[in-house]
């Protein structure tokens, strides 16, 4: 196993070799901006070089130099620093799931979207007495569990609301016919079996046929439902989604 | 063989127990007796497989001897290894038993080189271990390394229990929440002036009471103090504007007492019949 | 004032002109290396690679490339992290924060260890010759360059010490094979502690796989050797050594 000493050695001697491919300026300029904790400004940096370096152009070169790598030399503020190239802002982050548990409001706003569906959101609010937060769909429609499926033929043309494939998936349902109905609740004692005689449990569907008081989506509603985008790219507006 | 040696190396001095005076143990810098040893080895300038552990012997004797001139206590350890090397000195110029009793005199010498040996092996080892570049010192990583972020993919949990269980919660609520009435969480000014005005219609209110305690009977629950005492300080005031109802109040804060204005001369009405219905 | 986005989009420029130059996976590399804190190893970059990369050939390319650089691509501990070249020190140490100066019996100490490794506290004092003092170990201990492995197999069952991964990474080393001066210690049986020669070559090892006349730490193994705190080292702690 050839040592690292070995190796230093033979990195030494290749400059010799031909000296014009690395003045040794920009190995002091690169060394120093590279070990530096935060970026050097032009006369710092002159006063570590030896005398009769043209600081500017050695750094302009070695600007150029970076340019097509994955790390470049930036100028902030008059200061010189190395950074990772902009167009690998995506390689510097980390991508992990974590598990959690849906809040009560959205569990609850999940069952009436599968029972009733489709549902608008003010029919949803009707049933649960209490008005949904914008968070609680989102989140909904972050789990991938409900989809806006059409607008209903009201004034306001609201959004309805149904279940995916996902949402089968999730809960082990081979359809979503398989959801118990009232008598079935009653049965598992989860509803009281005192409840007045009008009361009902609809027979779900989540037939993506849309129903007659139901207009098709319109380009731009998938967006919109699902905007204000989360952030997750960082990066410093290089999607331009706004123009 | 090695039994003599080993047992000089297991007699290794041991450290002080906190507080205990030291005996003298600096000598001239000297890390131990092997240290001193292997100094006064260099002194021959001659390779260690070469020296002489005789001449090696009188020098650290000599040396010993005249350290205990200067300074009577010196350590136990440089002692016992002069011992053993005054032991070794005589074994070597006298000549070799028939018997062999346990390890030679040569051999003794020869380990004793080869600890001498290995010693300087070590520091030589140690001096270009020193010497190789050292990372903060010689070298250095990035200064400012750029931070990974981490972004959480958040994976959403539900089990079909909970779906049904919120479901048929929410639609019996639902339910329940039709029969009864909703209970009116605010006290009207118009309820506040009605309240005031058959208080002081009562004898009693003649003298001076408290408004706080009067109004905390018509709190049927705590999250209504607010509308109540708000309505009928609203409600006070409008009578104290028409001269029913006097108020006072000590400073910012403090309970609020309230009585009936007493009739007055220059008042016109008369003030009882404001208050009968 | 020109923002930062103004210059990347400034830089991005430039590749153009000469895709080829610059295999994606090498730019991918370099950042990746030149952001981490911490050296990292082929498995870790790997998983950051696009599919199909083969990573060590990428590394060994990107190596020669940094090698006549002021920036040099070094292997340690079989991770890979950017450093300074070593021929830079001299512009360099201004930059250097106050280095540990550690004791002659220290430096001893620490040699050994890294020779004989797996190696007791009573083999180093027969090395010696001298008992080695609790602040000694503590000081090296701290520095996080030694620590204790397991426990012998002997009556009393000392500690075994032996280096570190952060030990490496101090004095530029690929691998322990890598110290100087081994191959001539092992010939001339220098790393032979016990007198008459063994059928075997010693050889160190910072392997953590525990020898055979080794066992593992036990719980609060690791808190008794740090404890108590290390007193700073001050130069009177040595003198003890002679105690």
């Amino acid at each position: 196993m050839a040592s690292l000493a070995e190796k230093r050695e033979a990195i030494a001697e290749e400059p010799v070799a031909d000296p014009q491919a690395r003045p040794e300026e920009l190995r002091l300029l690169e060394a120093l901006l590279f070990a530096s904790s935060e970026p050097l400004d032009t006369a710092t940096l002159a006063k570590r070089m030896p005398e009769g370096v043209d600081v500017k152009a050695a750094l302009a070169q070695l600007q150029a130099d970076y340019a097509p790598r994955g790390v470049n030399l930036v100028r902030i503020a008059n200061k010189w620093t190395f950074r990772t190239a902009g167009d690998l802002a995506w390689l510097m982050t980390r991508e992990s799931t974590e598990t959690r548990r849906l809040s009560r409001a959205a569990i609850e706003v999940l069952a009436i979207i599968a029972y009733h569906q489709p549902v608008t959101r003010a029919e949803i609010e009707e049933i649960r007495g209490v008005v949904t937060s914008k968070g609680t769909l989102d989140v909904l429609l972050e789990t991938g569990w409900i989809r806006p499926r059409g607008r209903r033929k009201t004034p306001g043309r609201p959004l309805t609301f149904g279940t995916t494939e996902a949402f089968l998936s999730q809960f082990s349902l081979e359809a979503l016919g398989d959801l118990p109905g009232l008598e079935e609740l009653k049965g598992t004692g989860m509803l009281d079996t005192r409840l007045p005689t009008g009361f009902t449990v609809p027979t779900p569907s989540d037939d993506p046929t849309l129903r007659e008081d139901e207009d098709p989506l319109e380009p731009g509603d998938l967006e919109l439902t699902l905007a204000p985008a989360p952030e997750p790219e960082s990066g410093s507006g290089e999607g331009g989604d706004a123009a | 063989m090695t039994a003599e040696i080993l047992s000089f190396e297991t007699g290794r001095p041991t450290e002080l127990a906190e507080g205990e005076p030291a005996l003298v143990v600096d000598v001239e810098g000297y890390e131990g007796p092997l240290d001193l040893l292997l100094a006064l080895a260099r002194q021959q300038k001659v390779d260690l497989h070469k020296i002489s552990i005789l001449a090696l012997a009188d020098q650290y004797l000599q040396f010993i001897e005249e350290a205990r001139k200067v300074r009577l206590e010196l350590a136990a350890d440089y002692l016992v290894m002069a011992a053993w090397l005054a032991f070794l000195k005589s074994r070597l110029l006298l000549p070799e038993p028939a018997v062999p009793d346990g390890p030679s005199a040569e051999e003794m010498a020869t380990a004793l080189a080869n600890r001498l040996r290995r010693l300087e092996a070590i520091r030589e080892a140690a001096n270009r271990l020193l010497n190789r570049p050292q990372l903060q010192r010689d070298i250095f990583p990035r200064g400012n390394p750029e931070a990974i972020a981490e972004i959480r993919h958040p994976k959403y949990t539900a089990t079909l229990y909970d779906l049904l269980t919120a479901y048929a919660t929410q639609r019996q609520q639902g339910v329940l929440a039709s029969v009864h009435l909703a209970r009116r969480t605010v006290w009207s000014l118009a309820e506040a002036r009605a309240s005031l005005e058959r208080l002081i219609g009562l004898p009693e209110s003649e003298d001076w009471g408290c408004l706080d305690e009067y109004l905390v009977r018509y709190v049927a629950e705590p999250s209504q103090r607010a509308t109540v005492f708000a309505s009928s300080f609203a409600a006070a005031l409008e009578l104290v504007r028409e001269g029913q109802l006097e108020l006072n109040q000590k400073e910012a804060f403090a309970p609020i007492f309230f009585r009936k204005r007493p009739p007055q001369p220059p008042a016109a009405e008369p003030v009882p019949d404001m208050t009968a219905e």
